[in-house]
């Protein structure tokens, strides 16, 4: 079996931390640690949205901002958008849009700001957790939460959750995110050079870890309502 | 436009498409490579009244810290407010650069060019390779069309002159060292039918795209989801099983 | 008499190609080369103008864009509008309005977008040449067609359609766009160090071949007109 | 929110505040060294419900060549939108830039760093210092926070490996030479009454603020006003002779 | 007592110029020269404010632009605002606001525009001495002017007016802008090291010196008043 | 001001103008050199109401890779909004870009400065002139101002120190090798007429302008047709023919 760096198992998840209700001035927010990768995530809406010629009359619009803190990496990341945080932006939206209710809020907006304080490999699923967590965390209805994780191959072993160091020796990363209760698919990306099979089995492994993610993330909001109860 | 929709998703529940093909039946494939004198290499691919021009350009540069011993590629794509109605003038939407990301990994992954034959003096000097994704008329598909189109341009490419102090750009030299084909396939999501090749009438429906680079081996280097759309498991199955068999017909193209 | 690298006679132009009707999208297109240069132009409109208060109560707006693709010439231009490019729009631009009737849409604007493909001189009276046709494909009410061509002066005598690399030799680079029937003027620049004889000997040579680009500028679109009728 | 700020007024007016506080009292404040691994040195500052984060990051760049004997150093800040309905994504705001520009000049005036002690090759390679500050929930008084927090992730923050070609991020070497602690106190204006460590209800109806930094001699190195305030003499002396007394406690907590 | 380069004395001004109505274009203008340092202010308004929705209702919005002229300084400053600028900006706005009546001009803005055309120290400060009286000259209705100058600490005497050279020799760096008549604060910075007696006694050398400004800015309004009497 | 404009028509019909000058006469036209100490040289050129100011700034740059040979011409021109109500905030509009494309076509294709000799180390260190032009007040014709500013800026130039590793803005050397000038002067149709130094009225009503810059021996070296103006060959003609004569005024001043 493969030894991995840290001495996880294959199939085994970094340690994970989730926290609901982080940011007072948030409508709902979270914090999702996955080993040194560390996201926040904010949620502002729904509200009414502005300029007024970009409402849906039937829906509102999710808006998803992903940036990566200057100091989050090991070299310093220029402040602003990139062209891959602008293809991240867009894959963790359409990673969420499918269990938000946006049909309820028509001519509204909701954003959703995620920062990452800390990279360690697995940003955008990170993100993705605690998005999820900070939308229902705002009480904005939702089918089910989305958990994600990235999955590879090391070694002929397929491992979950990588590191950045693991990311060097990887075959293939997969990022995955997935409605846990009906198993369906949100966001999958893929680079590498892997068979089929291997997507078949590695898909298969992600949704298993995105299961125990889920129990993480409602714990989480669990604690938080139990907190805000007691108050 | 409703109407019209309604006539399009019933018909493709049904299995049938409004310009007739088959589901999984591209429309009219054509390939043209060297279209472009100024560039080392292009192509210009036509998939229906879809047209994407594809042109690869050298220059020299330093190479990146942490691969001292390659080359570099940069894949760039302009959606050109010429091509549809849809488009505007400005900086490149998170579409073109989706679009462009997504074939640079497919190109980059599967280690389709040899990079580290590009380098010339280590940590030094190396060959930067630039291809442009330039978009002519979008009449639905553009990710097949110009995954396919910046591969012909690579494969059309050749290596400009080099003497140690600048690029001479009238000489033709070499090819450059192309040793895999990776090809890029859409497959679409209409209500719950997955289809190839699809027309802007059925882009304007669909759920969204599984997107499958892969090699000659049947081995992939790519994928993306894009739109909200949501997969079950037997579905990707299903999809990475074929993504292999389509791709081998389109890599006969170029 | 003068002998150019490529065998033409001084003043004869290069091999002229024109079609229109060339992208599907758009409301009118056409594709010019003019020796190794190709200019592609679209156009969109005349449609409702937004933002609404640029509007103009009593004519059109005409909107024209000029940009060299990456790929078009010996070293990659970097996407995104140059000063060069600015200036041209606008001398492009004022070269077609005076033959458009912009005060038949009150409140509408005219895009026209050219796309340079190939660049060996010349570009912006391809582009003119290009988007005349185009304005006329698109149905645009016009008084008559813009054509254009530039002309200089290489070892004393004067030549018409210069290449890039008789660019390198000229005494003068002087583009001029006119309206072929009444014999007006639209454009006009110069870079060069020539007497005021010269200038006035080489409009009426640019003149000349405009007359035989017009020409071939009808011929297209009477090619395209026969096409859509025999549909 | 028109009559909670006619209250917030009348009870300042008598010397009171709506969370019970004195005019000269701060929040709980909390400095947390070490929060981040990726930095050379990071610092979370908590007064009462605002939070921000102050991350240090080293490079080796070429020196200004007015100062080729010294360090680098660049101040910058970000609003990010997780933080306040307030913000907007984009470029710094000008609140944000000024923010990061005051706390520069305490440092930068205070000497708080040995700017020569980062000099590598004079006039060709020095350490750069970035002292990035992330706003994490914006609860009033921004600039105390932040100063304190850069000051703290500096105390914190320790050189990375340099071999002559590259830095090695993953070593951790010796502290940076700070000598002084520059701190800032945000003296804000509400009615005639000068009340240290606003919140939101109370910055919402300020008239500006006077910001000094002084350092542990009681010097001062930067001051800035902010806001439509206007400041009579008195008022100014005042404010100086009480600045060095409340950085001394807020320097206790770094 | 300290020999400053120039030979002025420690508390004396440089030699200072104010000319208003310099821009015939403008509602208000000014040129403000104070030894080397050059700062021409322009007013426009008040006037409708666009876009609407950033109006106020029961105010105007006072927008004052600083920028350096390429070649005002030795090193040419690229055209296009800086972090320094931006910063002037604000804080210029803030000295300037308490003293017009922005409340006589709901829904309106007043736009204040000041190019340093040379700079030797002190553009800041020249800067709100000119924009004031642009105001005054644009007939904005206002409290008092605004007069505002730069003091600092050499071999331990203070120094009034600062030139380029002494900002090297200063222990601080201290700009103040001053209603005169009511000898209150609007602008207050510093960079330095010095004593709190020491800030003290420099504010008050400041005010003494805005005092001398005031009477300068005064005449050339009246000179103004006088001319267009005149006329 | 549709009155204004009609009446101003009628009056050029009739060959007069509404400040009562003949249709081919400049307003008061004056030249002040040496106006800003901090650059190497600098003009004030007031016509009339209108005042611009340039300014020639040098600096050591690396030359352009096909002119290894010569020095570097840079002319840039800012609409600042302190000159008219029309000028806008934010980079340089369509109309500043024009007006400093054809101020910098004037001087560069008339060889105005010896570019041969800006030259320090071929390929590796040449003199780079920049040129700002800066609108003081608009109040019509600027073109003609602004070409005629950058001229005596350029006369007005002297080299800096350099002594191999960095410029020295103290010294006040050689005057910059000029050894053409270049005058632009703008032939302003209204109506059917043609007239010069248009004001602000006149501009407002015409419709477009024909701008001709010459050399003291008569040839021209750079045109630009502004505006949706139409030009018959005569009246082409006739401009070119008298654009030196009015030059030569214009060259005289400087």
């Amino acid at each position: 079996m493969l030894k991995r760096a840290d001495g996880r198992k294959p199939e085994e998840l970094r340690p994970i931390t989730i926290r609901a209700g982080v940011i007072e001035q948030a409508n709902g927010s979270a914090l999702v640690q996955m080993g040194k990768t560390t996201a926040v995530a904010a949620v502002y809406g729904p509200k009414s949205m502005y300029p007024r010629h970009l409402r849906l009359p039937d829906r509102a619009v999710l808006e998803t901002i992903y940036a990566m803190v200057p100091f989050s990496t090991k070299e310093r990341v220029r402040p602003g958008p990139s062209r891959r945080s602008i293809e991240l932006c867009k894959v963790i939206r359409q990673a969420l849009e499918p269990v938000i209710f946006l049909e309820e809020f028509p001519k509204a907006q909701i954003d959703v700001y995620i920062d990452i304080l800390q990279a360690d490999a697995g940003t955008r699923t990170a993100a993705i957790n605690a998005a999820s967590v900070a939308l229902a965390d705002a009480g904005v209805p939702m089918r089910d939460l989305v958990s994600a994780v990235a999955v590879g191959k090391i070694d002929g072993e397929y491992v979950l959750d990588l590191t950045s160091e693991e990311e060097d020796l990887t075959a293939c990363d997969l990022p995955v995110a997935v409605i846990p209760r009906k198993e369906q698919v949100t966001l999958m990306q893929l680079d590498g050079d892997v068979s089929p099979e291997d997507v078949k089995k590695l898909v298969r492994l992600a949704l298993k870890g995105c299961q125990t993610i889920y129990q993480k993330q409602r714990e989480a909001l669990k604690r938080r309502w139990i907190d805000e109860g007691a108050k | 436009m409703r109407v019209q929709n309604e006539y399009v998703l019933k018909l493709i529940e049904k299995g049938e498409r409004i310009d007739g093909r088959a589901l999984d039946e591209y429309r009219l494939v054509q390939v043209e490579k060297g279209v472009i004198q100024n560039a080392e290499g292009s192509a210009r691919v036509k998939i229906g009244n879809t047209e994407v021009l594809a042109g690869v350009k050298l220059a020299v540069e330093q190479p990146f810290p942490d691969k001292p011993e390659e080359g570099l590629l940069i894949v760039n794509a302009e959606f050109s407010p010429i091509a549809s109605p849809l488009f505007e003038t400005g900086p490149p939407s998170e579409e073109a650069i989706e679009l462009a990301r997504v074939v640079d990994r497919g190109i980059r992954e599967s280690k389709a060019i040899q990079m580290e034959k590009l380098c010339i003096e280590p940590g030094e000097k190396a060959w930067a390779v630039f291809i442009d994704i330039h978009i002519i008329n979008h009449a639905g598909n553009l990710l097949d069309a110009s995954a396919l189109a910046a591969l012909a341009a690579l494969l059309d490419a050749r290596f400009p002159g080099w003497d140690g102090q600048k690029v001479d750009y009238t000489v033709r030299g070499d090819k450059l060292p192309i040793q895999h084909k990776p090809i890029a396939v859409s497959f679409t999501k209409v209500g719950n039918t997955f289809l190839l090749d699809p027309n802007l009438e059925e882009e304007s429906v669909m759920e969204g795209k599984l997107i499958i680079t892969s090699k000659e081996d049947g081995n992939i280097c790519a994928i993306q989801k894009t739109g909200p759309l949501v997969l079950r498991l037997e579905e990707i199955d299903d999809l990475l099983g074929k993504a292999g068999k389509y791709a081998e017909k389109l890599r006969r193209m170029v």
